[in-house]
């Protein structure tokens, strides 16, 4: 009989338990104090500087959120001018995805690829501490362009051409600095992830037994080191039509600004992936674990993950409905868009079963993880009435599409992240967060943001457009809720941080196998795992399924 | 080593690079925004290049003393080759930028296709490649394009021959021909550098005798930024090939373990494959 | 026209169409054919969503609560099953084509602005819209008229709080009406929810469209793309009429801009064209250079106490017909007549203690326009 | 070589058993995977755009 899927396995390894008392010539002159997380290899210590980093880049730009929900709570300008408005939606934009989300999965990623296939560290440990501290760099330079002269980026998270060429302030070509010294770290921060996955696997574990939290971040870094560079790209041309006078986004000279946009979102759509699907993978660890049941399928796990990523370089021009293109044009990228449907509902469909007959828990990590798949498949959706292209000419550019991302990214990608962030936690530090607050966490976030993000929709759909520092009294009731949930929401957020600092200093004692249900590769080590790991190799063994 | 992984000890040059690339970044935007800042870029540069010279040192040394075994032999692999596909990816966001204002953008504003109707707003204009009459009479075009059958062919039997050079001294390294290898990889570098300065001559012909300029329109733009950043590419890949020459020269590589080596053959092939792809579609066509 | 599939706006159209004339939660139905089948699409696309949620989310919360491990509730361990898998690929996936099929049909019939019978001109320009109607000689800038002291809460806000304009684009019923649509300087999009048209106005191209409003009426939108620092204050209102009333209307314009021809040839006296200037300064161009010419430095310099200003009228008229190019400041030779460039011109000249004494007349402006 | 093009086909539909799915990994040719992999990838899109133009007449 072959061996059924997902894996379950034993290890014969005896090292890691003895790990401390392993004299490595290496690690003998260890550095104390800040140096050693400046100067650190251990894929540990990187990841903690990432969730870190990504921790404190969410609470900045959340604060840029509410400055922007605090001018919408009532019609009117009240507390900002227009010009810093901008400012303020843009840099949300921009530090949410660049510097909370991306870097947040890259910490997750680093901390647990290498314990979930049995490596020692990742592929190329300096190169890895590099694209750490790359962002640091990025985002200061970033976010001082606020303080430049003509203020800082004002176009958008998207930055269409020419607003952000011949219109733009004078810090853009700083904005565009800085964005490519983020890009160069995700590229290279990608390629160590994929070196890691595919050549760093415990001896016996092949592909199709990698956990799928590695599974996804495989095709989520191949996405990063495809379209990273497409980005490089289009900044660079900006920078030539800003710089340079060439006339890449400007009819005047034989250009296009609708060029712009199609290069852009040849990296953004894929983008959007880079954000959801390491959150596809932290959710297929989750819900098995506490449903104490392997998850329904595996295998079509990881290729509707695949068909989604593949789909994701099809569809980009599904955000340029109604920018004018050709007829054909448009037909073709709405069918595109309709069938990435198709492999979406199968991964929600598969969660779903999982559940089903299971033994089913509510531990922190399991409610995040729950929530994910409801308001996840709710921004699904919405998703789907997007994809229609004639009711987009409606929808384009209103709060219906803000209240779409946002409850994708939000409770989508977010509430993974924190999902992940608590099932891991005991396997950081060697404590249990504390459950009642993260309960009470986890019961304010979803009231805020669903408080927050939910009005938008019938707001867009009544006819407010987004970005706008003000908005007509029709959509006042609405704006007034979301801005109360946001601050909600923000505040809610402190206790997580309390949660985390709380898990750190101390708390029930976690053993190895920190939850009933786990059975990846990390549950293997002991709890916090220590700071070498698996530097011999253990030996995968597939246990075979009784059916 | 008890045939463990070997993972590096702590080491500064990440930080330090960063630190580098940061106020090279910076003094870059000084110098573009106000026209100042000259100082701080080329500090900036020289340090990145310094770290990088020190990272790879201390690499070198790690592979010398024999730390690396098979299986980071095979990371290095995987990152150089994912390295590759990336910049495969930058040069496809030009290529598709040159591929799209051909195709559509510039039927489109001389009144052909989809969008056709766009012809309204530039009644002068006559859709042709290259655009030598840009639609707006401020930007000037180009006064005439450059023949692809002198200096450019003439660079494409250059680095074409700089591919085959390059692998008769791979082949020579990996019989342990040493000298033989450093005298083919010599020759290499050498078209490299003829390479470079026929491009050179070639800008300064396009911007003084051809009206080829930045300013000159979309043509002038793609031109530029292909041919531009594929040349930064061919300085890169000469200044690692000479890197490579020394490293022969004092001894380095064995013969059946010499990634180093290898690393720079994949990434001149790829230089190499991308130029040929520039001058179909830039020159020729 | 009307399509097979009206059977699906008929079951939703029970609830939704009266839910939605009678508040403001969901998308308008619209007074155009077109938006009807939006609207159709929408709710249908909707529906479906919804029962698949019932569906989906009645399974999990099902599960969630009768397999409760608190419960005692033994795990199955069932996993992988071909045919469920190969339903539920299935299913969606014809649920898919019949939705394509049905907008395909409406976006086909977006797209065929053939056979219009007037065909009107939509230029974006930061941060107004500009209406031709071509071949008719008639043309127009449309400006929010909301109150700077209705947003900064000065004064009581009225019913159409940002969404009322000083000139409407006036347009005929039962009339298929093509738009070409520009901009001058960034990207904008003209829209307006009721009569379904959302269209993005790219510098350098023209995007068509069209419309053929089924009843008059004064239907309100927004600038739906970022297109500045007054992206929020550039409404869009259009004003549809019967064709009889439209077409006079339209004779009325025609002899007006005859009347503001002729106005170029006259001479005309200072205190006529600062009152004019003035009107003509404060919709056009107080959003950049603000209401007392202060300006927003760096990127919109001040005109009140500039001195290249005030001592080369020659490069004042030069900015104001031709503009900057590189910048925000457009060529307004196309945009604004003879008599409004004079009129401002003077205006900026002897406003704000700019006390140049300088008179520009119309025919000045022409000639150098005609240069 | 039906087989592998049957195996992708499945995989593009997320639908395959696991009897089958087991043998592809233990015996098949990675490489002709891939390549088959590329071909119905392309083969899918041209069918999009297909429809697309048939569509838009």
């Amino acid at each position: 009989m072959a061996p059924k899927l997902p894996p379950q396995h034993s290890l014969q390894h005896s090292s890691t338990a003895a790990a401390g008392g392993h004299s490595h010539h290496d690690h003998a002159a260890q550095p104390k104090g800040i140096l050693r997380w400046v100067l650190t290899t251990n894929h540990k210590e990187i990841g903690s500087l990432y969730l870190i980093f990504s921790l404190t880049m969410f609470f900045v730009g959340g604060i840029f959120a509410l400055v922007v929900r605090a001018e919408l709570f009532q019609p009117g300008l009240q507390l900002i001018e227009p010009e810093f408005f901008n400012q303020m939606t843009t840099m949300h934009g921009l530090i949410m995805v660049f510097a909370a989300v991306m870097p947040a999965f890259t910490g997750l990623a680093n901390w647990m690829i290498p314990l979930q296939i049995g490596a020692p560290d990742m592929a190329l440990p300096r190169l890895n501490n590099f694209s750490f501290w790359l962002l640091p760099v990025a985002f200061t330079l970033l976010l001082s362009t606020l303080l430049m002269p003509g203020g800082g980026p004002n176009f958008g998270w998207t930055f269409y051409a020419p607003l952000s060429t011949t219109y733009a302030p004078a810090s853009t070509t700083f904005f565009i600095l800085a964005l490519h010294i983020a890009g160069i770290s995700s590229i290279l921060g990608a390629i160590n992830i994929i070196a890691t996955i595919l050549n760093m696997r415990a001896p016996g574990m092949r592909m199709m037994d990698m956990p799928l939290f590695v599974w996804t971040w495989l095709i989520t870094a191949f996405l990063l080191i495809a379209v990273m560079p497409v980005l490089a790209g289009v900044i660079t041309m900006m920078l030539m039509d800003i710089n340079f006078g060439t006339s890449f986004f400007d009819a005047a000279g034989g250009g296009d600004p609708v060029l712009f946009q199609h290069l852009f979102w040849f990296f953004g759509h894929p983008e959007v992936y880079i954000m959801i699907l390491p959150a596809f993978g932290i959710v297929s660890a989750i819900i098995p674990t506490f449903a104490r049941k392997p998850l329904f399928g595996y295998a079509s796990m990881v290729y509707a993950t695949a068909a989604i990523a593949l789909l994701s370089f099809l569809v980009w021009a599904h955000h340029m409905f109604i920018v004018g293109l050709p007829l054909t044009a448009e037909l073709f990228f709405m069918y595109s868009t309709m069938l990435i449907a198709v492999p979406t509902g199968v991964k929600v469909f598969n969660w779903v079963t999982t559940l089903f007959r299971g033994s089913i828990s509510f531990e922190p990590p399991m409610l995040f993880a729950l929530a994910f798949v409801v308001l996840f498949t709710i921004g699904g959706f919405s998703g789907l009435m997007l994809a229609i292209a004639p009711a987009d000419f409606q929808y384009h550019d209103t709060y219906f599409v803000v209240a779409h991302f946002h409850y994708v990214l939000v409770p989508g990608a977010i509430f993974a992240i924190m999902a992940g962030v608590y099932y891991w936690l005991p396997k950081w530090t060697g404590y249990y967060p504390n459950e009642r607050l993260a309960q009470c966490h986890f019961w304010c976030s979803i009231v805020g943001v669903n408080l927050t993000f939910f009005p938008m929709h019938f707001a867009g759909l009544a006819g407010m457009p987004r970005r706008i520092p003000d908005y007509a009294l029709q959509f006042a009731d609405f704006n007034m809720l979301s801005s109360i949930g946001a601050f909600f929401f923000g505040a809610s957020q402190l206790m997580f941080v309390l949660v985390v600092v709380m898990c750190v200093r101390g708390g029930k004692k976690a053993p190895a196998k920190a939850w009933e249900g786990a059975e990846d590769l990390e549950w293997s080590v002991p709890s916090p795992a220590p700071l070498h790991t698996f530097e011999t190799p253990p030996v995968f063994n597939r246990t075979h399924h009784h059916d | 080593m008890s045939g463990g992984y070997y993972v590096p000890a702590t080491s500064r040059w990440p930080i330090l690079g960063s630190l580098a690339l940061g106020a090279m970044m910076v003094g870059t935007g000084i110098k573009l925004v106000y026209d100042t800042g000259t100082p701080l870029m080329l500090i900036g540069m020289a340090c990145v290049i310094t770290v990088m010279g020190f990272w790879f040192r201390d690499v070198i040394h790690e592979s010398m003393s024999g730390l690396y075994d098979a299986q980071m032999d095979r990371s290095f692999r995987w990152g150089m080759g994912w390295f590759i596909f990336s910049e495969v990816m930058f040069f496809a966001a030009f290529f598709g930028a040159l591929f799209y204002v051909r195709t559509f953008a510039i039927p489109w504003l001389g009144g052909e296709g989809a969008k056709g109707v766009s012809a309204l707003l530039w009644p002068d204009f006559v859709a042709q490649w290259p655009v030598l009459n840009p639609p707006d009479s401020s930007v000037a075009g180009p006064d005439s394009v450059l023949s692809p059958w002198q200096l450019p062919l003439v660079n494409t039997l250059i680095l074409v021959t700089s591919s085959i050079t390059l692998t008769v001294a791979h082949e020579a390294l990996k019989l342990g021909e040493r000298k033989t290898c450093r005298n083919w990889l010599a020759g290499t570098v050498l078209l490299g550098c003829c390479f470079i300065m026929i491009q050179g001559v070639e800008y300064y012909e396009a911007y003084n005798h051809y009206g080829i300029t930045l300013e000159a329109g979309i043509f002038g733009a793609t031109f530029f930024i292909l041919t531009g950043f594929h040349g930064v590419h061919v300085i890169i890949g000469t200044l690692i090939l000479t890197s490579m020459l020394i490293r022969i020269h004092k001894g380095h590589f064995a013969q059946d373990h010499h990634f180093g080596f290898e690393a720079s053959c994949w990434y001149w092939h790829f230089v190499d494959v991308v130029w040929v792809g520039l001058f179909i579609f830039v020159y020729v066509f | 026209m009307h399509l097979s599939w009206q059977w699906l706006l008929t079951i939703t159209s029970a609830f939704s169409i009266t839910q939605a004339h009678a508040n403001s939660w969901n998308m308008p139905v619209g007074v155009t054919d077109i938006s009807q089948d939006i609207f159709g699409l929408h709710m249908a696309i909707f529906w479906v969503c919804v029962v698949i949620g019932v569906i989906v989310f009645g399974v999990m919360f099902y599960s969630l609560f009768k397999y409760r491990h608190s419960k005692g509730e033994k795990a199955a361990n069932f996993h992988e099953h071909t045919s469920v898998e190969i339903l539920w690929t299935a299913i969606p996936i014809l649920i898919l084509v019949g939705m394509a099929v049905p907008a395909t049909a409406t976006l086909k019939s977006m797209y065929d602005s053939s056979e219009a019978d007037l065909d009107v001109m939509i230029t974006g320009q930061q941060w107004r819209w500009r209406y031709e109607y071509l071949g008719e000689d008639v043309a127009f800038t449309s400006n929010m008229s909301t109150s700077r002291a209705q947003i900064r809460g000065e004064e009581a806000r009225d019913e159409h709080y940002l969404l009322d304009v000083d000139e409407p684009l006036v347009l005929p019923i039962n009339r298929k009406v093509r738009f070409l649509m520009t901009s001058d300087d960034v990207i904008h999009s003209w829209w307006v929810p009721e009569l379904a048209v959302k269209q993005d106005t790219i510098p350098g191209f023209i995007n068509e469209n069209w419309v053929k409003i089924n009843e008059p009426g004064i239907y309100r939108g927004q600038c739906a793309e970022l297109c500045g620092v007054n992206h929020g204050f550039m409404p869009v209102v259009v004003h549809a009429m019967e064709e009889e009333e439209f077409e006079a209307w339209l004779a009325e314009r025609k002899e007006a801009a005859e009347q503001e021809a002729m106005g170029v040839d006259r001479e005309w006296e200072m205190e006529d064209l600062m009152a004019r200037g003035e009107t003509v300064y404060q919709t056009i161009c107080s959003s950049c250079h603000q209401s007392e010419g202060q300006g927003a430095p760096p990127a919109f310099p001040a005109l009140a106490n500039n001195n290249q200003l005030i001592s080369d009228l020659d490069w004042h008229m030069n900015r104001v017909i031709n503009g900057v190019s590189g910048a925000a400041m457009p060529a307004f030779r196309s945009t604004l007549n003879p008599v409004e460039i004079a009129a401002v011109v003077t205006y900026t000249r002897n406003a704000w203690g700019n006390e140049t004494g300088d008179v520009v007349q119309p025919a000045t402006v022409a000639e150098r326009i005609a240069q | 070589m039906w087989s592998v093009v049957k195996s992708v086909l499945s995989a593009l539909l997320g639908v395959q058993n696991d009897l089958k799915r087991q043998q592809d990994f233990s015996s098949g040719n990675p490489a002709a995977f891939i390549v088959v992999g590329i071909v119905i990838t392309l083969v899918f899109v041209l069918i999009l755009v297909g429809i697309a133009v048939i569509a838009s007449r």
